[in-house]
């Protein structure tokens, strides 16, 4: 029996579930066995398998979210394609029949599949029902512009709420989907897809008009910041905030302690911006295959993967953690069962990221992605704190960015 | 006393409890939430009086009956993890540091000088400073998720070595002038005379040195793959890796009890050596 | 069997042109059992001499043996010696008994043995219901008493001692004093004895070497070195009150003390050995406060010691001290008074190398 | 490094083999890696160290040049002297009054002494869980008394947060020394100055605190070295730094850089910087000890 | 001015029924410009006293007046005193000059007048070149001028010693003791010293206070407490070798000693004063060894001083000292001698109250 390593990052009822896959492929069959660990945060578990690489110990699967892809993809030596590992192991791999705006993020400009979709995500927008109708707002109508975003908490406010609208992964939400969301540019060479010489491009009127608005509803408490990354998911589930964007994983939480009647919906836009909504970019993570491993090995991970595509499997999966099916075959499955009108928002996802994407909306693909997030959070705060203006806080942002970019271009450039 | 002031006893006590008060809240706060649902305790404010789920908390963090986001490694296994790392950091590091100091003080070779400041160059950087390198060797020598991994990299600094020559240095010559007389070699010296004697010492740096094993964070982070090998401090940071409230918070806070049960009573239990030993050899 | 011969022994401390030579060839013959005290004043090399024979230093040249054999190149566990020293350096984490029974352990003596002699060895110190105590659990003088317990138990050829008793208080000073003297009747060791006290040392030694600055100024009884002592410094640093020493010009049965306007000329009683510059040395106990005296003193302070009383004052400018019977009137302070010195009492010194001069 | 025995062993051979557990661990794990790491600050490398590329000095020179550097810089400069500052101040200030108190000082120290036993993750997960602006407690005390306790967005909160929880987890820590400091110092001197008319507050201030100052020395030096490495996990576990970069102390930046930022170069340059000055720091204490030992 | 009262003082450590009682009803009158030592075992009580004195230590009960004003409520810095310290307890950190001017500029005392003080005292004590030095660079005997400076230039109505000379050598000790008795002379200030050491006591005292557990024993000139000692305790603490006590039965002029094996009926040179348990005393210099004597001694050890010989041996079991010359033919160890008591010399005690009976 082989047995290989995968490292993950899923927590909680997450980490249950993928430890539910593993033991199911590891029952389904007698070759292979999948070992899960989790290894923290997925920058930990990113920084683990990097150190473990470097010392010749790495995992044979590794989970990285969406911001690392471009760090892996360019570690050309450290990875082998998932399309390479299937088609080795004989198994036909299709990308066509996964959805589009998920494959294309994780596919070479070549065509070829790199990492194996696993847990996709979008940014939706969460609302409570209860807190509307306290406010005299109505309940079933969500509000899908942020001019109506603005109204609704200001009403909210006056009906005594403290936080009425906070986002988490400002600049995934605020920014990135932001701007495939109105099919802007969020950085030159179509987000990246389009090499490594790729400027971001967030300090266009449209972005610099979407902050101020925040940073004047953060003037007026009807924003309320809470944190980087997904520190702030906690603060809708408890109903403390009652406007939220994050990501469509959340909705396993939310379904499972929100004590009061809950909506989710698209992400609000502009209404005149032309071209606007189009779709959102994903989230979550990829899962790739390390480089130097055996070829039984190998074998071993293609035979999970495939497993994992079954459109059953994929189906139980979407419908179990809110992540989205990453097959059109699942989405049907799902769809048939009647599990959308049941569970009335769980589509919004699939549906903001069924649509045919732009070249500006394919996704983004930064290298150092990781650390342009962290120099996004840093201006966002000095602007919601009132430190600096929508303006300059952006133009820093993109000067900081692209020297990070730069900076990668080189390290990458052989 | 040299001087009548009641007034200034009762501002010593005034300040020394106001102090205790403020150094103890934290600790008691954890109490107080390991004593609650989490329902209760993301209810701002939450309660400042023990509730009366201590017990159920402490039991499910013990046994691992965690549901929110983050390891479902048992605390009772991490907590044997800490404690048999931070005893092995503990002992070997006082072995090691015994002998070289013993070297040190007691013997003359050549490039002795050399060798104490190579030694004493180590005292305070830790392995923080030169972790993935330091990584790396683990890694080459095939330590990862061992104790030799979770533990001999971070007996490699001088603090102990230190202290123990600090201490030699006190010890009148003429023990060892006895000694000889006496008829005791070197190591029977070492053996009969000179380790007894250092308890306090010795005491002082067990202290030390098991709190610093039982506390490490990053370098486990990095050397464990294996939820068997964690340490209870990695342990509450995974358990709070999820934001604010989605965290049973309860149950962090019954970790984070548990976590701090044993070193606590260490520094207590052996405070009366831990401080003598320390202070003297510092001086 | 215990006899110990230092022979031409000198000690440097480091290498090369920057040793500091603290032991310039000290040689003496100490018989077997004898009991020999070391004197002098701090720094002068007692201790460096006592830890060459221990083998606690090494020999830089020169020669010491012990009961026959040389044992520059022994190991001071295989030289037959024990030793006390000044702090005790008893094992603080041992008990008494355990002291006492270390070094026989690791010699390998059979347990009943050393049972034996540590009973034994107690029964003598009478330190029997200490023995389970620790150091720290014991006075200074019993602490004393169980270091002399841990040499004894050794029956060594020779017990070496630096300053043993400096830590006692006055009184079990000079109690302990006295058991040393008699445990030395009683087990007849060669014993090496250092102190800078001279009282000390005259009241234990058999013989006594004086030392001065790593060199030995004399050797002899007690009263050999009382009586005469063979330069100023042995005068000087034997005896309390001190010997008078007045440096002058001798003529005949005449001694110009001082100089200036303190020069007095003073009559002696017999003539000088010889003229020129001497240093003229008179006990305080051999001169007495006469009306008829010869010298004149003024009295500047008294000290009342019991039994008797010291008067100082000053003669041709230098202190000069009687000592008297306390039960005698004394002089008032500030009074002039003549001084008669015992006829046969006065020592001579050469006023350059401070050696005796006459007899 | 005058101290020597008077009395040493000879033997050619066990010196050496007593040394030797003590220098192949730190031969392999300290000075290897160290040296690793001082080839690495010459080098670029991706992420995975599949290209390695030699830039000489240039990760120093680019480390030189960041402003958010010399903010980093700044920063951990004003969080040592507040945690130092404050750590020793409200230390000295209980040490003097337990030392003060005849009966009970034991007792008190009991009760103050353990928080060094606590993590410096744990610490800071506690004063997070007690500033958490939604579920802190203490934050919501604080609003309701009309103070907006903010640390995700108001900096100087966040390095209040930190402040505190590395002043707390130091307390005890220099509390003792302090006590101890305190009750060596002969209760004659302070008798003597009772005599010569000096009343309590001038007592402290002209003999107790002069007195102290080797100790006050040693602590500062121990803090300073504590505010410099031992705070990464308090900082990790509460503020990542934030916001902006107003709490990206030096370790939290070479640990950022290097292990989310994977840019291998520039942290391995920053431990370089960060060896020399503790390094420094060390020894400028080391001289110090040894210097000191009559006081 | 400078005149101290202590009326009835009593001292208790602690509070209640667990209160340690140290002094129990002390009562002295010290003249303005005395020089009184207490002087007694460790442990009996004079640091404590004196403690009071200096206002360090609060009464217990009783009254304590230095100058004609009770002091019990003063603070130590408002008594008018000035303190010399065991271990000196000066100021590390702060030069020479700074420890001796540091109570003078608490009290404000103008700069000009600070230097003029602290130089006067300097000169004095000839320390002025050491003025710049911090005490860790003194010797000893330097140190403990300067503590006597910072007393000095306070000019206080009494200066309190508490054992300031028992860190020096006995060479040191010897002579500061001379200068502290010419200090005394000149500054003319009351002064209340502590030592345990008698002979210090004795040379140094005015008057000296016999302390012993807490009580005072006696109060006298030294001539007074060495001639009459007040009680056998007395008797045996002043004197060095001590007076030597024999117990026993008293009739006329017989007295027998010891018990036992050990009994010895000795002939009085005059008749006891009282007949039934008495202590018999006799200091070593008022007895000698003459084929005629009266008692028997069995010698046991001898011990060379220099000027005199102390004989060691045994009479009716107790130990017994003779002093004799040291020109005399000694006797040997082992030998019975016989003792001849000068007459008129003997002490009588009460055995039980161990009080003097008698004159
Ligand atoms: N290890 C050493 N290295 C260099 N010089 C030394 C050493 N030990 C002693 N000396 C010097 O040798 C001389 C004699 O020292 P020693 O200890 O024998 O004196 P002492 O007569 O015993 O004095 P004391 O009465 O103070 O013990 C001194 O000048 C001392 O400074
Ligand atoms: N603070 C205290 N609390 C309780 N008992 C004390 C205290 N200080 C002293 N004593 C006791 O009071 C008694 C007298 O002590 P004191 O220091 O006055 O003795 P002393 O005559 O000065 O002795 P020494 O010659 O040893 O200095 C001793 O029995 C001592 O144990
Ligand atoms: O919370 P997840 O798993 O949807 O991930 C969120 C994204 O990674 C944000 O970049
Ligand atoms: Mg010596
Ligand atoms: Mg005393």
């Amino acid at each position: 029996q082989t047995e290989i390593q995968w490292w993950h990052s899923m927590g909680g009822a997450l980490g249950e579930w993928v430890n539910d896959q593993a033991n199911d492929f590891n029952a389904s069959q007698k070759n292979y066995k999948v070992v899960p660990t989790f290894k923290g945060s997925y920058d930990q578990s990113m920084t683990a398998a990097i150190a473990a690489f470097r010392a010749g110990n790495a995992p044979h699967i590794l989970q990285v979210f969406e911001v690392g892809t471009a760090t892996m993809m360019a570690s050309k030596n450290a990875i082998v394609p998932v399309a390479k590992v299937m088609a080795d192991a004989g198994y036909k791999f299709d990308p066509k029949v996964y959805v589009g705006a998920v494959a294309g993020y994780y596919t070479a400009p070549n065509g070829q599949m790199l990492s194996f979709p696993f847990n996709s995500s979008t940014p939706v927008f969460y609302y409570n029902k209860d807190a509307f109708k306290a406010a005299g707002l109505d309940p079933e109508k969500a509000p899908g512009t942020w001019p109506e975003v603005a109204l609704a908490a200001a009403k909210l406010k006056a009906s005594g709420h403290k936080c009425p609208f906070t986002t988490s992964w400002q600049s995934w939400t605020q920014l990135e989907s932001f701007s495939a969301w109105h099919n802007v540019l969020f950085a030159t060479k179509n987000n990246g897809f389009g090499g490594l010489d790729t400027r971001l491009a967030i300090n266009t009127p449209l972005h610099v008009r979407h902050i101020e608005n925040l940073a004047n509803m953060s003037k007026q408490g009807l924003f309320v910041y809470k944190g980087r990354a997904n520190v702030p998911d906690a603060t809708f589930p408890s109903g403390e905030c009652a406007m939220y964007t994050g990501s469509s994983a959340l909705y396993s939480s939310v379904s499972k302690n929100a004590k009061f009647a809950y909506g989710m919906s698209t992400l609000p836009y502009y209404p005149d911006v032309p071209g606007a909504p189009q779709n959102t970019v994903i989230g979550g993570a990829s899962l790739w295959v390390m480089a130097g491993k055996k070829p039984e090995e190998y074998k071993a991970a293609a035979a999970f993967f495939n497993f994992l595509s079954s459109a059953e499997v994929q189906a139980k999966s979407h419908q179990r953690t809110g992540y989205l099916p990453i097959t059109t075959a699942a989405f049907e499955l799902t769809d048939k069962s009647g599990f959308y009108k049941k569970n009335p928002g769980t589509d919004v996802a699939v549906n903001q990221m069924i649509r045919k994407t732009t070249d500006k909306s394919r996704g983004i693909r930064l290298g150092n992605m990781v650390q342009i997030r962290t120099v996004i959070d840093e201006e966002m705060e000095q602007v919601w704190s009132g430190k600096k203006g929508a303006k300059e806080a952006l133009d820093s942002a993109v000067t900081r960015g692209n020297e990070l970019l730069e900076r990668f271009e080189k390290a990458n450039k052989g | 006393m040299v001087e009548r002031r009641p007034w200034l006893n009762l501002l010593s006590h005034a300040v020394l409890l106001l102090g205790v008060a403020v150094v103890a809240f934290p600790v008691y706060l954890t109490f107080v939430a390991a004593s609650h649902t989490t329902e209760a305790i993301v209810q701002a404010p939450m309660p400042l009086l023990p509730g009366g789920h201590f017990w159920d908390s402490i039991v499910k963090a013990l046994t691992g009956q965690i549901s929110g986001p983050g390891s479902k490694a048992p605390v009772a296994q991490m907590m044997q993890v800490s404690l048999i790392s931070a005893l092995i950091i503990a002992i070997a590091k006082i072995a090691i540091s015994l002998l070289s100091a013993f070297a040190i003080v007691y013997f003359r070779f050549p490039f002795k000088m050399f060798f104490f400041w190579a030694i004493f160059v180590t005292l305070m950087l830790p392995v923080e400073v030169r972790i993935s390198p330091t990584y790396k060797v683990v890694s080459d020598l095939g330590m990862l998720n061992s104790y030799a991994g979770l533990t001999i990299p971070l007996i490699a600094s001088a603090t102990a070595t230190f202290l123990f020559r600090q201490f030699f240095l006190t010890v009148p010559d003429e023990l060892v002038e006895a000694a000889r007389i006496d008829g005791a070699g070197p190591m029977r010296f070492f053996k009969d005379v000179l380790v007894p004697l250092s308890s306090t010492s010795i005491a002082a740096l067990f202290v030390i040195q098991f709190i610093y094993g039982w506390n490490q964070y990053l370098w486990p982070l990095l050397v464990t793959t294996d939820e068997k090998m964690y340490p209870i401090v990695l342990g509450i940071q995974r358990m709070i890796s999820g934001g604010d409230a989605a965290n049973e918070w309860n149950l962090v806070m019954a970790t984070a009890l548990l976590a701090m049960l044993p070193p606590a009573l260490v520094v207590i239990g052996m405070q009366k050596w831990f401080v003598k030993g320390l202070v003297d050899s510092e001086k | 069997m215990g006899a110990i011969r230092i022979h031409n022994v000198v000690k440097r401390y480091g290498k090369g042109p920057k040793a500091n030579q603290v032991i310039h060839g000290v040689s003496a013959d100490i018989t077997d059992g004898e009991f020999i005290v070391i004197v002098g004043p701090s720094g002068c090399g007692k201790s460096t001499l006592l830890r060459m024979v221990a083998g606690l230093e090494e020999i830089s040249e020169g020669e010491i043996s012990i009961g026959g054999r040389v044992v520059n190149d022994v190991e001071p566990a295989d030289r037959d010696i024990a030793m006390v020293f000044q702090n005790y350096a008893l094992y603080p984490h041992m008990s008494v008994y355990d002291n006492m029974a270390y070094g026989l352990k690791i010699a390998k003596v059979p347990k009943a043995e050393i049972e034996a002699r540590v009973q034994k060895a107690a029964k003598i110190l009478e330190i029997g219901p200490f023995l389970q105590r620790t150091p720290r659990q014991l006075s200074g003088g019993q602490r004393q008493r169980v270091a002399m317990g841990r040499a004894i138990v050794r029956q060594p050829a020779a017990f070496l001692f630096d300053e043993p008793l400096s830590n006692l208080d006055a009184k079990l000073r000079a109690q302990t004093r006295l058991e040393i003297q008699k445990l030395h009747r009683e087990l007849g060791v060669t014993s090496l004895f250092v102190t800078h006290d001279q009282v000390e040392a005259m009241t234990l030694a058999q013989r006594m070497i004086v030392m001065n600055a790593g060199r030995m100024e004399q050797i002899g009884t007690p009263e050999q070195v009382y009586g005469k002592p063979a330069s100023s410094f042995v005068a000087s640093f034997i005896g309390s009150p001190p010997m008078n020493l007045l440096t002058g010009q001798a003529d005949g049965t005449r001694f110009a003390a001082g100089s200036g306007a303190d020069a007095t000329t003073l009559l002696l009683p017999a003539a000088a050995p010889r003229a020129g510059a001497l240093v003229l040395g008179l006990r305080p106990e051999h001169v007495e406060i006469a009306d008829d005296g010869l010298w004149p003193l003024q009295v500047e302070t008294l000290e009342m010691l019991g039994a008797e009383r010291l008067v100082h004052g000053r003669l041709g400018g230098a202190l000069f001290t009687v000592r008297m019977d306390a039960t005698l009137a004394p002089p008032q302070v500030g009074q002039a008074v003549r001084l008669r010195p015992a006829p046969g009492r006065l020592h001579w010194f050469d006023a350059g190398t401070g050696l005796r001069v006459g007899d | 490094m005058a101290a020597e025995k008077r009395v040493l062993f000879q033997s050619s051979w066990l010196p050496w083999l007593l040394l030797a557990p003590q220098l192949i661990v730190i031969a392999v794990f300290f000075f290897w890696p160290a040296g690793q790491a001082l080839v690495q600050s010459l080098q670029q490398q991706d992420a995975f160290g599949t290209s390695v590329e030699w830039v000489g000095l240039e990760n120093f020179q680019r480390l030189f040049s960041d402003p958010t550097y010399f903010d980093s810089f700044k920063t951990t400069l004003v969080f040592s002297v507040l945690v130092a500052g404050l750590g020793l101040g409200i230390s000295l200030l209980l040490a003097v009054m337990a030392d003060r108190i005849v009966r009970g000082s034991t007792v008190y120290k009991t009760l103050l002494i353990w928080p060094y036993a606590v993590a410096p993750a744990v610490a800071g997960v506690l004063w997070l869980f007690m500033f958490a602006p939604s579920i802190g407690v203490v934050a919501w005390y604080l609003r309701a008394h009309g103070f907006e306790w903010n640390h995700l967005l108001n900096g100087n909160h966040a390095m209040g947060l930190i402040v505190m929880a590395a002043v707390w987890k130091q307390l005890s820590y220099n509390f003792l020394f302090f006590l101890a400091g305190l009750q060596s110092i002969p209760k004659s001197l302070i008798e003597a100055a009772a005599i010569d008319g000096a009343r309590p507050w001038r007592r402290f201030w002209t003999i107790i605190f002069p007195l102290l100052s080797p100790t006050s020395f040693f602590l500062l030096v121990v803090n300073v070295v504590y505010v410099f490495l031992d705070t990464f996990a308090i900082v990790d576990a509460s503020t990542h730094g934030g916001p902006g970069k107003e709490t990206e102390i030096l370790v939290y930046k070479l640990y950022y850089d290097g292990f989310k930022g994977m840019d291998i170069g520039s942290s391995a340059a920053q431990s370089v910087v960060l060896m020399v000055i503790v390094v420094l720091l060390t020894i400028v204490q080391f001289k110090y000890v040894e210097r000191r030992v009559n006081y």
